[in-house]
């Protein structure tokens, strides 16, 4: 058991890294990683609602959606649980503490389009995984979400100094960049098969 | 950068007297395509053409004495785009580039070309008697996927392999022509010592324990300090000063993060040559490892090296 | 309980969903002259449905919608569909919440709106499984997260909540069809340097060896990231020709 | 507020519902489809629907096998063993295996996989590395790649993928040769 979790947290960090190899949760990967702060509080954030998330989803489609099949509702209820989860985060964070909340404030609302929130939700389903998978898989995958965006983030940062052709100024060198990182770690595959 | 082409000199040699003819044109095009695309990319952006400093030929001559020795020339043309192009241009050249070039074009090379990158052909004076074949690492990695334990790689000629005549890259049959080269840069000041004494010192620390708790399923550290890309990969490519820490402890880290994901993506892993991803992987990690271990000099940037 | 809805000129640049997370686009975009006129305006409408091709492009402009654009582009034919199974969301979910943008009190707006985004999602997830099966096997797990596509919420928000019903179905067609053409431009690039072909036709011959950095994670980062610099070299290549 | 964010949730609910029951059947169907398109790929002519006459053994290792059986004038001609190759690059292989009443293969299709485009998926593309696989038995053939000393061909860079596809045909054929006989 201990293992197999082991392998679900190596799988879900490194071998099929959630944004470098899935290509979930791009868009704050690239929006959120010009400085080094805000990757950190977003990946925070992302850790914590992902782990919420996922856990209130897997109750959901056990002993809802299955039960009463009605799985054609998951992917409206998967949505509004993380949508209104967010919110409560929020209003949770905001009242009790303040500091919290300048840190993690801003990026609790870009967490709904998140879509690696939905897919760790999904991916669970699809591999029917057990309560402690899910609770391992969610959090090895916003700790490998989190790993890719500070990477990315401190190359951004040094890159900020560099003499980027003008071509390549913007955009493109960030998904250049990002793209050298997705190819550094393909080293990683085949440490665990599936 | 003369005397790194100085120092590449014995494994360029070996590997000549090995391969004949074919390692000629593989070093031939890789220092050529490297040249050209630094040139002609340089043009393009409207900067100045800086082929003259030499880092291109170097990148070029490190990128050909990784590749098989007998690859085919699109390889090398490909690699040379990757390595400069990727590598080097989109972030404005030399000094800026946060990856070392020529590990960049091994690695892109391997994961695009998985077939061409490992068929390598056994060494024969001037590669006149050359057959098909596999390298030790190959070997070991074949047998750990089919479960058959070290299979043939555990009759690996060590000695062999440490003085050359063990199939390979077309520079990396020899550790010890790469070693002297190593130690004639370190002699003249233009690496430091801390990068490849860690790297190579954890690769061996960290097989050697597991070598020394089950030795009929691991390999001594000897077997990975002298095949494959070891001693290039830690003395010509690790060093490089614009793609490694700023500081002693950087280095350190560095150093470290290197050996230890060789060991563990070369034990577990899906790639046999794994040393260039961790190097890869390390030289991302180089900003956050300078952020923690050194001031922080806004202005002051760090140029030139290998 | 009626919520007042925002009279006369409302600038596209007005911080919305939309804008928050594109960051860095938002910046140079420019503001949309929108002054009150008759609902129904042929020009306005085209330049609706322009701007969403081409100027204001999702993909290649705003870096929205990045991970199925990155993540279904093996070939130009995967690609087509995630766009056209997109496109149709976009046009079925902006054109709702444009008809019922009166009735939605704003302290509820996102919720409603992605609900009726997930329905839309839900409804073409279960017809492509019907009817098109082997596409839907191909984009598996990215058709229902097109529900998360900040492209989709972005315009029903930004736009579709504001507009009359023919504008808002002109910008989500616009919107849609360029991020459908995006898609299709970036397969066709990772299929043509992958494998030597587009939309299956085999260009450069048996000979072509496959260049798997395209067809593997790291080459859609890498060929999308290319095509923005290759577009933005031959802008300034032709401002200078001018 | 809250009853007209209800209200667009019921009318949700209601759309996604008539879409659940149109839908329904036809991916029912769809799959049902997918299974006997295989079928047919691999079986030896039949007359009778074999994706209505399945067997589930038991094996020795404890785990459960579905066969499907073909039958031509209700006699029978062929089996069909669903067989998952746990050692494919990245994941599971699903193969369907035929097989006919000699022990002879009739054929292999690959139902899912995740290889690696353009190198491990090379045994869907390649039009002639399943089809060689029919004729053969257990005694006729060498069930390894030709890399391991075996009768079937690697692709080049790609071992893995066929010797997982080698060994789960091979394992296909000893259920057969236990049970089908």
């Amino acid at each position: 058991m201990a293992g197999e979790l082991a392998l679900i947290a190596l799988s879900a960090m490194l071998v099929n890294n959630f944004v470098l190899a899935r290509f979930l949760g791009v868009c704050p990967f690239l929006g959120v990683s010009r400085k080094m702060d805000s990757a950190i509080g977003m990946s925070f954030a992302v850790l914590f609602v992902m782990t919420v998330a996922s856990v209130v989803t897997w109750l959901v489609q056990r002993l809802v959606l299955v039960p009463f099949n009605l799985e054609y509702l998951r992917t409206i209820t998967f949505i509004l649980v993380i949508a209104s989860l967010v919110q409560l985060v929020e209003m949770v964070v905001q009242k009790t503490s303040p500091v919290l909340y300048q840190a993690l404030g801003i990026f609790l609302p870009l967490i709904t389009t998140n879509c690696a929130i939905l897919g760790v939700a999904l991916l669970v389903v699809q591999k029917d995984y057990g309560f402690l998978q899910t609770l391992t898989f969610a959090v090895a995958a916003s700790a490998g979400f989190g790993l890719a965006m500070v990477l990315l983030a401190g190359l951004r940062e040094s890159l900020a100094l560099a003499a980027i052709p003008r071509a390549f100024q913007g955009n493109a060198i960030v998904l250049v960049t990002a793209g050298i990182l997705s190819l550094a770690f393909m080293g990683f595959s085949g440490l665990v098969r599936g | 950068m003369v005397d790194v082409l100085v120092a590449l000199l014995p494994a360029t040699l070996v590997g000549l007297y090995q391969f004949g003819w074919y390692g000629l044109v593989v070093i031939l095009l890789c220092v050529g395509g490297c040249l050209g695309v630094e040139a002609v990319g340089q043009k393009m952006m409207g900067q100045k053409v800086t082929v003259s400093d030499g880092s291109a030929a170097v990148t070029g001559l490190l990128l050909a004495l990784s590749l098989p020795p007998r690859a085919e020339w699109w390889l090398c043309a490909i690699g040379a785009l990757a390595g400069i192009g990727l590598g080097k241009l989109v972030f404005g050249g030399l000094g800026y580039n946060p990856f070392n070039p020529a590990i960049l074009a091994r690695v892109v090379l391997l994961i695009s070309f998985p077939a061409q990158m490992t068929s390598f052909v056994t060494p024969s004076p001037w590669g006149l008697d050359a057959v098909t074949t596999a390298t030790p690492l190959n070997l070991l990695q074949e047998a750990r996927i089919r479960g058959l334990g070290l299979g043939e790689a555990a009759h690996t000629d060590l000695l062999a392999a440490f003085l050359g005549g063990i199939p390979g890259s077309l520079g990396e049959t020899s550790a010890l022509a790469v070693l002297l080269g190593g130690l004639y840069l370190l002699w003249r000041g233009h690496i430091n010592w801390d990068v490849p004494v860690g790297m190579l010192g954890t690769m061996a620390l960290v097989s050697g324990l597991f070598w020394w708790h089950d030795p009929a399923h691991y390999m001594p550290p000897a077997f990975h300090l002298v095949t494959g890309g070891a001693m290039l990969v830690a003395f010509f490519m690790a060093t490089d000063m614009v793609t490694s820490p700023l500081t002693r402890k950087g280095r350190v880290i560095f150093a470290v993060g290197c050996g230890l994901l060789t060991i563990v993506i070369r034990m577990w892993g899906g790639y046999a040559e794994a040393i260039s991803f961790a190097v890869l992987l390390m030289n991302a990690a180089v900003p956050i490892i300078d952020r923690y271990t050194a001031p922080r000099l806004y202005g002051a940037r760090k140029r030139g090296g290998l | 309980m009626q919520h007042e809805r925002p009279t006369g000129p409302v600038p596209a640049s007005a911080l919305t969903l939309s804008d928050a997370l594109s960051g860095e686009a938002v910046a140079g975009r420019p503001a949309l002259d929108v002054a009150p006129r008759p609902a129904f305006n042929l020009r306005e409408i085209g330049d609706d449905f322009v701007r969403g091709v081409w100027r204001e492009n999702g993909v290649f402009k705003q870096m929205l919608g990045l991970c199925p654009a990155l993540a279904v582009t093996t070939t130009a034919v995967n690609g087509m569909a995630m766009g056209l199974a997109t496109l149709a969301v976009m046009v079925a979910s902006s054109s709702s919440v444009s008809i019922i943008r009166n009735w939605i009190p704003g302290s509820v707006r996102i919720p409603s709106f992605i609900v009726i985004i997930a329905t839309f999602v839900t409804v073409v997830d279960l017809f492509l499984n019907a009817f098109a099966h082997d596409v839907h096997k191909t984009l598996g797990l990215f058709i229902p997260l097109i529900v998360v596509n900040c492209i989709v919420l972005g315009r029903a928000d930004a736009f579709a909540a504001r507009r009359s019903l023919p504008r808002a179905i002109a910008d989500a067609l616009g919107v849609g069809v360029g991020f459908t053409l995006a898609l299709i431009a970036l397969g066709a690039v990772r299929e043509l340097l992958g494998m030597g072909s587009v939309f299956g036709i085999s260009l450069f011959g048996d000979a072509y060896p496959p260049f798997l950095l395209f067809l593997l994670p790291p080459g859609a980062f890498i060929a999308l990231g290319l095509m923005l610099a290759g577009g933005t070299y031959l802008a300034a290549l032709s401002a200078r020709g001018n | 507020m809250v009853a007209a964010l209800m209200a667009v949730c019921i009318a949700g609910a209601v759309v996604l519902a008539w879409s659940d029951r149109i839908t329904s059947g036809p991916i029912a169907e769809q799959k049902r489809r997918e299974v006997v398109r295989s079928l047919t790929a691999v079986l030896p002519p039949h007359n009778n629907a074999p994706d209505q006459d399945m067997s589930t053994v038991v094996l020795d290792d404890g785990t459960e096998q579905t066969l499907y059986l073909a039958r031509m004038e209700g006699q029978w001609v062929g089996t069909a063993v669903p067989v998952t190759a746990p050692d494919g690059y990245s994941g599971n292989i699903d193969l369907m295996v035929g097989v006919d009443r000699n022990g002879r293969l009739t054929g292999v299709v690959v139902l899912s996989h995740a290889e690696t485009p353009g190198l491990g998926d090379k045994m869907i593309t390649d039009e002639e590395w399943l089809p060689a696989f029919r004729g053969r038995t257990l005694e006729n053939a060498r069930w390894a790649v030709k890399k391991d000393g075996g009768d079937f061909d690697q692709f080049t860079g790609a071992t893995i993928t066929p010797r997982a596809v080698v060994n789960a045909v091979r394992h296909a054929l000893e259920v057969c040769e236990k049970v089908c006989r």
